[in-house]
């Protein structure tokens, strides 16, 4: 399909999901046109001339929201992407980006105020990240066990393990609550603009994704693993090492989302808390797929999604829309922009309709 | 005179695939109850295409199909089953965890109460109909385990069990022996005896002169040509078929060059992970400019053999050496390096990566060293040139090297195989069926380019199904029967009868490691 | 914002989402106390389970203008109302179950509360452990059970309170203790909960959030007793309910809405202490525990003394209960 | 001694009564998972199913209870339960439209609808019940238990036939035992069971035949919806008497790894959801003792990964061993 046409189709995707999210609104809602504007307009900062004729810049933070929603999703979805190309279904980023924050925040830690602490907390968490990722490539290509079964239980396996370091061994017992000490000021990222959590991450993502697309078309690794995924008896019989290529596409995904671990890690919070929720890496898959598994993608149906849950959640807190509705919505758009056949679908009866008045009218 | 009912007609059948392509365009003829009919054509001429369409598996874009007369339109192949149509399709369509039985009676099981299957009612009834038509199967066998040949057979049982009236046959010889072609030309004229009607694909011409009443000839989407058998003669079919004269038959080498030779074999032996001994103590030698042909019944060890040599299997008795050299034992890209090259015989399963495109099909033997790649980095823009002239100098017609290999026709991928295992001059070529399901244009054309390379000095080891390719190419042929090398022949000694005797095991067999008896 | 006429609005952020039955529940409770009490209007915002979000979503509160005052609460919001509240001097914070380090920040406008719930652990631990030792609970052997959520300090704090209290209130008494590692998966609660009444638990103290709906379950199941947390349990079932009621001794209660209602209250008044922490105990009427009649019953009038006594002497000061909190209480 | 040994039966037994307990929602969702993966879709949107089923059908019983006080008392539950199969076999043909028609990829439409039950069903909670935790201020029911009479006090076989408060076990458990006698059965000896398998393992095929290989898949999804709709109900109204919000926690992942490591069989699918409910009731009695509790939740997934390693290195030793011994023939002759 044409760039253009994908354009129009995940346009129409989107707007049939909103209405349908505008309808459910409706019901719950006094005031669904406010809520309607907060969603589509709600990661845009608003800018305000104020009565002494100062220019104010409100809700930076919203768009600051964006930019690092977006910086992780594009993260975590090249650990999604990048096996993909190797035909394997790697449903595990959650555990690589618990595993890599984990890593990066030990280290910062052990190393404190010095000015390693950084690049070497950056590359614990990527080694982490792809140390876990190797882990499900192994048991694939050594022993043939579904990956999506192991990712699933290698996500539990790393949140519980994370859960146990974080509480039991870097524990701060000042705290009041389970977390690690904060990191030290030298091992994180500040702030790129002020009062919003955008940081260096936010140019590490597309220069991750670049880094990406070079390795996959122009080394002779992205191309093993191409060829490993477009058909691996060929390419096994071709004298391609499939399993090495295979499992390494999982490392390489594995990577990427441990970066995504240090940006959760060092660049937003700064100190881990012991209830870090899984579930970013699922939705690594949704941008993957919404991106069709071409790399180059990504970054933009990662704004494009990080847009539609930033809108959502300014919606809630701007109206009364509750959050399951936002979640409603969230999953609307997933399950509509993924249907291949609804644009052509309602095209096609969009066409029939005007071809029966047309038809009338002659 | 009668005029006899038709069976089958198209009437202006055009059909163009939703990305465009146009396979069929005013596509008539008309096939008469009762007869066999050929339809003949090259390689993506839209034959197959005709046969999805009267089977309910694509729908025409334009124009009409009549069945018995009355005009139909299927949307699914329940339809065209309903109406008496059975297709056995050029690629097998079976479910390999089921058995023969649960295979032929898929989608008209016989029942007991309770929705149950009938296992019983179902064994005997595919085994009436194996007796009735004359198709040996176990019906109680795992379709997985069984030969390619066998499954042929489950095929046309499940077509026969439909109680279809017409028949189609999408190149059902492409995988079968002479004496198994035979018998299915037998049954096939015994149904139509009794009143069938066959379409069928083939690209031989023997084999239209042998079965078909009628002839159909198909040439990008178009019918160029129908003839009634009784009316051609054979240089007239040939000429019908390939639209010129046939190319010469590649040139016989006569005389021995070099005595010495490249390749030996010796015992080899491989027993796979179910226990079973798929060789034994198979030997050969190759000498440089020499075509050994490997004969036998699919499923008879030609497969594991070329895995054997080509490093995708480990040999679980025995050795072969290049120059020499032990090569059996080491890793595909070893044993590349060493020069040996290999084509596989299933060249969409294992030969190419349809969805990739032709460069990077050809880059896969070769992507790893110098010229084309330097530490780790591939070096694209010489890769392209290099695509590039492979696909000039070997006469593919392609659009250029950005094409998915998967848009290709049939001849042309497997020109582009070919074209990159010889490319760098190979010492020892591997070519497992390398003209199966090609137009005879196309085939022509790739047996020229394995003579050319043997003149060059390659030692080739050629395993064909094609005893008319192998009688054509090979100097010396051995015979392959259950594992084991049954017989040697020069090849001007022998002729398909006597090779097809031993192919089935009931010629008389040799005794003992005498791989030098004809050499 | 109150320029503009109406109600001066107060936002409550929830650092997870409502429906814990206890805790955020309870504030939101307070909260729309003070919507009728106080005449405020405030707004709910549930911020989700994900913590990289939570600090973008406090600021984009403060940052908005349209809340003079924003509650949110517990530890984990502490260092992230740390960060926040300096740049926005004109919003006025109130952190409840959390604290921000007034040393090191200039948080002139944040009010921040803790709640001494070990003092109420401690009077269920004396009060379970009374009644197993009685006697009276058939099947039973001489045990209590906890069951909690997760080890977070909080929850820590209620069981350190609860094992002092069965202690003190029966030395040598089996005291089981375990955590589902989920504040929303009753089933596990109540699997958990089985295995404690199955080894011989009278009572099971349960500080697990949703999670201990289970275990009010295998009360009823086994015919045992649970004591409930942070809200009056037995209220909830009264109705739908009342055999399982029946099973809920009492419930230990961190009154968190009225402790965020007399904040609001004071805010009102201009009288809120800003720029420092409150500790709030039994004394304060922070903690306390629930009647349920339904079960009043079950308790032999020597314990209802003892867990009175108790009481007394924590209010009077002459009883300190361990804390799980380091460094003790501020 | 002889005493001991009855007590060491006893405390075997409630293991094994909480095991099938505990395993039941997972055995029901996971012969769900089989049948629609055997038809060549997988489901990932089991948890969503189980939540929706649960919802419906203790919303459901609650309701019936109001609106029709005066009908008997065993009536809403077994409504609720009725509600719950529809509601969550709904779901999943909700599924298979997306998918068999609309083109979604089922992974990601399975994990959309996993959100869409997670938030429409606290929803709708909130809106009918002002709560958004769980339906604990309404009346719902369970389903009946089903009691051996005359086993109070038999020692191991009381516990075994009637739980361990002698209470009997839920009807449910009953049907998830009946559930996996049925699929197993229906897979292998009927014409549906054959049609299905052959339409999941090579559809072409199934097509050529003149099977309706959509309809087909339609019918595995919808039945992988009943079925996993029956673990959910259980969780609502057996195992639990409430609906809470995510109350599936997970156990429709688990189920779908329970296919994966049952060898795509449905007696081996069943073996694994028992080994799963089995780590449960481990986990809570581990517990008791000083285990952390994170270790304690790592060993379903590591008992899976290690089943599936040895699973693996199994059938690799005795391709070995045939291979070993057809060698020494070779060798021999
Ligand atoms: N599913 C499809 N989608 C698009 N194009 C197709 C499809 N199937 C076939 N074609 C195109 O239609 C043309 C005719 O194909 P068809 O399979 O009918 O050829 P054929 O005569 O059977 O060739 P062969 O001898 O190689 O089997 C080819 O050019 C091919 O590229
Ligand atoms: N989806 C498709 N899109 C484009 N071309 C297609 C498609 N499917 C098949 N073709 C092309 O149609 C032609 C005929 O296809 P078919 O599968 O019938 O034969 P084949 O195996 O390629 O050729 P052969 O006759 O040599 O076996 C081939 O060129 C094939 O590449
Ligand atoms: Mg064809
Ligand atoms: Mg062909």
């Amino acid at each position: 399909m044409t760039p253009s046409r994908e354009g129009a189709r995940i346009a129409l995707a989107v707007g049939a999901a909103l209405a349908l999210g505008f309808a459910v609104m409706a019901c719950v809602s006094d005031q669904p046109w406010a809520a309607f504007r907060a969603l589509l307009t709600g990661p845009l900062p608003s800018i305000e001339r104020a009565a002494d004729g100062r220019v104010v810049v409100h809700r930076l933070v919203r768009f600051g929201a964006w930019l690092q929603d977006a910086t992780t999703l594009t993260l975590v979805g090249l650990a999604i992407a990048i096996p993909f190309r190797a035909r394997q279904f790697s449903l595990g980023a959650d555990g690589q980006l618990f595993m890599g924050a984990l890593a990066a925040a030990a280290i910062s830690l052990g190393l404190g105020d010095t000015p390693t602490a950084l690049p070497l907390a950056f590359l614990a968490a990527a080694a982490a990240g792809a140390g876990w990722g190797l882990v499900a490539g192994l048991l694939k290509t050594r022993f043939e066990a579904n990956e999506i079964v192991t990712t699933l239980m290698l996500n539990v396996v790393a949140v519980q393990v994370y859960r146990l370091v974080v509480g039991r061994v870097l524990n701060d017992p000042s705290a009041g609550f389970i977390t690690t000490p904060p990191l030290p000021e030298a091992a994180t990222l500040a702030p790129l603009i002020a009062r919003t959590t955008v940081t260096a991450m936010v140019l590490v993502a597309p220069a991750a994704v670049a880094a990406a697309l070079f390795l996959l078309r122009r080394t002779t690794l992205g191309y093993e693993i191409d060829l490993a995924g477009a058909n691996p008896w060929f390419a096994v019989r071709a004298g391609v090492p499939v399993a090495r290529a295979t499992a390494l596409a999982f490392a390489l995904g594995g990577a990427f989302a441990g970066l995504a671990g240090f940006h959760v890690s060092n660049a937003l919070l700064k100190r881990l808390p012991v209830d870090l929720t899984p579930g970013i890496g699922l939705e690594g898959i949704v941008v993957a797929l919404l991106a069709r598994g071409r790399v180059g993608a990504l970054p933009l149906a990662a704004l494009g999604y990080a847009y539609l849950r930033v809108g959502a959640q300014a919606m809630e807190r701007a109206t009364d829309v509750p959050r399951e509705v936002v979640l409603v919505i969230q999953a609307l758009i997933i399950l509509f922009v993924v249907s291949d056949r609804l644009a052509p679908l309602a095209l096609g009866l969009a066409r029939r309709a005007s071809a029966r008045i047309g038809g009338r009218a002659a | 005179m009668t005029v006899a009912p038709l069976a089958i007609a198209l009437e202006g059948v055009e059909k163009r695939y939703p990305n465009g392509t146009l396979a069929n365009s005013g596509v008539s003829f008309a096939v008469a109850a009762g007869e066999i009919h050929a339809l003949v054509g090259e390689n993506g001429a839209g034959k197959s295409t005709v046969m999805k369409m009267l089977y309910g598996l694509e729908r025409p874009t334009a124009g009409a199909l009549r069945i018995h007369g009355r005009p139909v339109d299927f949307r699914h192949p329940g339809d065209a089953i309903a109406a008496g149509v059975g297709l056995v399709a050029q690629h097998l369509n079976l479910v390999p965890s089921l058995t023969v039985a649960e295979n032929v009676v898929l989608g008209h099981e016989p029942r007991r109460a309770g929705g149950r299957l009938d296992r019983a009612a179902a064994a005997a009834r595919v085994r009436a109909l194996a007796e009735q038509s004359g198709l040996a199967v176990d019906p109680a066998a795992t379709v997985a385990s069984l030969p390619v040949g066998v499954r042929q057979r489950v095929e046309i049982l499940k077509v026969l069990h439909r109680g279809a009236r017409i028949l189609l046959l999408d190149e059902p010889t492409a995988v079968l022996t002479p004496p198994e072609t035979a018998t299915l030309f037998a049954t096939l004229r015994q149904l139509a005896e009794a009143g069938r009607t066959i379409l069928v694909i083939t690209h031989k011409l023997d084999e239209v002169k042998a079965l078909a009443g009628g002839v159909t000839v198909l040439c990008q989407g178009r019918v160029t040509g129908s003839a009634r058998m009784a009316e051609l003669d054979e240089g007239a079919l040939s000429h019908l078929m390939v639209g010129r004269d046939l190319p010469p038959p590649p040139p016989r080498r006569t005389a021995r060059t070099r005595p010495v030779p490249r390749v030996v074999a010796r015992g080899l032996g491989y027993v796979d992970d179910d226990g079973a001994i798929r060789l034994r103590d198979v030997g050969f030698d190759v000498a440089p400019g020499e075509i050994l042909g490997i004969a036998g019944v699919e499923g008879n060890g030609q497969d594991v053999l070329a895995r054997l040599l080509s490093g995708a299997a480990i040999p679980s008795a025995g050795d072969a050496r290049l120059d020499g050299r032990v090569f059996t034992g080491l890793s595909p890209r070893a044993v590349h390096a060493l020069g040996v090259a290999v084509v596989t015989e299933d060249r969409l399963h294992d030969g190419a990566a349809p969805t990739l495109s032709i460069l990077d099909n050809l880059l896969a033997t070769r992507y790893a060293r110098p010229p084309l790649s330097r530490r780790g980095l591939i070096d694209r823009g010489t890769a392209r040139r290099w695509a590039q002239a492979v696909i000039d100098g070997f006469g593919v017609r392609a659009a250029g090297p950005d094409q998915p290999m998967g848009a290709l026709s049939g001849g042309n991928m497997q020109k582009l195989i070919l074209a990159r295992e010889i490319a760098d001059a190979p010492a020892f070529l591997v070519a497992s069926q390398p003209t199966r399901g090609v137009d005879i244009a196309a085939a022509s054309a790739l047996q020229s380019r394995l003579a050319a390379l043997r003149d060059q000095g390659a030692a080739i080891l050629l395993i064909s199904a094609d005893l008319d390719e192998l009688l054509a190419l090979s100097d010396r042929i051995a015979v392959l029967y259950r594992g084991r090398i049954v017989a040697r022949f020069a090849a001007g000694a022998v002729d398909a009868q006597t090779l097809g005797l031993h192919m089935t095991g009931l010629g008389p067999s040799l005794d003992g490691d005498d791989h030098d008896a004809v050499a | 914002h109150a320029a503009d006429g109406g109600p001066p609005r107060v936002a409550f952020f929830v650092n997870g989402a409502l429906g814990d039955k206890s805790f955020f529940d309870s504030a939101a409770r307070g909260l729309r106390q003070a919507e009728a009490d106080l005449h405020l209007a405030t707004r709910t915002i549930e911020g989700g389970y994900d913590p990289t979000r939570w600090e973008s979503g406090l600021v984009d509160l403060a940052d908005s203008g349209d809340f003079p005052i924003i509650v949110t609460g517990t530890y984990t919001m502490g260092p992230l109302v740390q960060k926040v509240a300096p740049d926005y001097p004109d919003v006025t914070f109130i952190l409840f179950d959390g604290v921000v380090d007034y040393a090191h920040c200039a948080c002139g406008n944040v009010y921040s509360m803790r709640f001494r719930q070990n003092e109420g652990g401690y009077l269920a631990g004396v009060l379970a452990a009374g009644l197993v030792r009685a006697g009276t609970i058939p099947g039973a052997r001489e045990a209590v059970g906890l069951v909690g959520a997760m080890p977070i300090p909080v929850i820590n704090d209620f069981a350190t309170g609860y094992e002092a209290g069965a202690r003190d209130a029966a030395p040598g008494i089996t005291i089981l203790r375990q955590f589902a590692n989920s504040f929303s998966d009753p089933a596990t609660g109540k699997e958990i909960a089985k295995a404690q009444y199955g080894q011989g638990a009278g009572v099971i103290f349960q500080v697990a959030g949703a999670t201990g709906q289970g275990v009010i379950e295998a009360a009823e199941e086994t015919g045992r007793y649970v004591i409930g947390v942070d809200s009056d349990q037995a209220a909830l079932y009264r109705t739908s309910s009342p055999r399982r009621a029946a099973r809920i001794l009492t419930s230990v209660m961190k009154n968190v809405d009225a402790a965020i209602l007399r904040a609001l209250r004071l805010w009102q008044q201009g009288r809120l202490p800003l720029g420092r922490t409150e500790s709030l105990g039994l004394k304060e009427g922070a903690i306390g525990l629930a009647d349920n009649p339904e079960a009043a019953l079950a308790v032999p009038p020597a314990v209802r003394a003892a867990v009175a006594a108790a009481r007394q002497r924590i209010i009077d000061g002459t009883l300190t209960v361990p804390t799980a909190f380091a460094g003790g209480r501020p | 001694m002889s005493l001991d040994l009855v007590a060491a039966g006893t405390v075997a037994t409630v293991v094994v009564a909480g095991t099938l307990r505990a395993a039941t929602p997972i055995i029901f969702a996971s012969l769900g998972g089989l049948i629609s993966e055997l038809a060549g879709c997988i489901n990932v949107a089991l948890e969503g199913v189980m939540l929706v089923a649960a919802f419906a059908g203790v919303i459901t019983s609650a309701y019936s209870a109001l609106w029709f006080p005066d009908a008997p008392l065993w009536l809403h539950p077994w409504l609720g339960c009725a509600a719950g199969l529809l509601a969550g076999t709904a779901l999943a043909g909700l599924l298979a439209v997306f998918h068999l028609e609309l083109g979604a990829d089922l992974i990601v439409a399975g994990i959309g609808l996993n959100i869409l039950a997670q938030g429409l069903t606290v929803l709708l909670m909130a809106h009918l019940t002002g709560d958004k935790g769980s339906t604990a201020s309404l009346t719902s029911f369970a389903l009946p238990n089903l009691r051996w009479p005359g086993m109070d006090g038999v020692p191991v076989l009381g516990v075994l036939l009637n739980g361990d408060g002698d209470a009997g076990h839920n009807v449910l458990v009953y049907g998830a035992l009946a559930a996996t006698g049925w699929v197993a059965w229906a897979l292998r000896h009927t014409v549906f069971g054959l049609r299905l398998r052959a339409a999941g393992e090579n559809a072409e095929a199934a097509l050529a035949a003149g099977l309706p290989v959509k309809r087909l898949r339609y019918a595995g999804l919808l039945l992988s919806g009943l079925l996993a709709s029956g673990g959910g109900v259980f969780l609502g109204m057996g195992y639990l008497t409430l609906f809470q919000a995510d109350m599936a926690a997970g156990r429709g992942y688990l189920a779908l790894a329970a296919v994966f490591l049952g060898g795509h069989r449905p007696l081996g699918t069943v073996a694994a959801a028992l080994v799963f409910g089995g780590a449960t009731v481990m986990a809570a009695r581990l517990g008791l003792l000083a285990v952390p509790a994170e270790v304690v939740f790592m060993i379903p997934p590591l008992v899976t990964i290690a089943a599936l390693v040895l699973v693996k290195q199994h059938q690799r030793l005795a391709a070995r061993r045939r291979a070993a011994a057809g060698r020494a023939t070779l060798l021999s002759s």
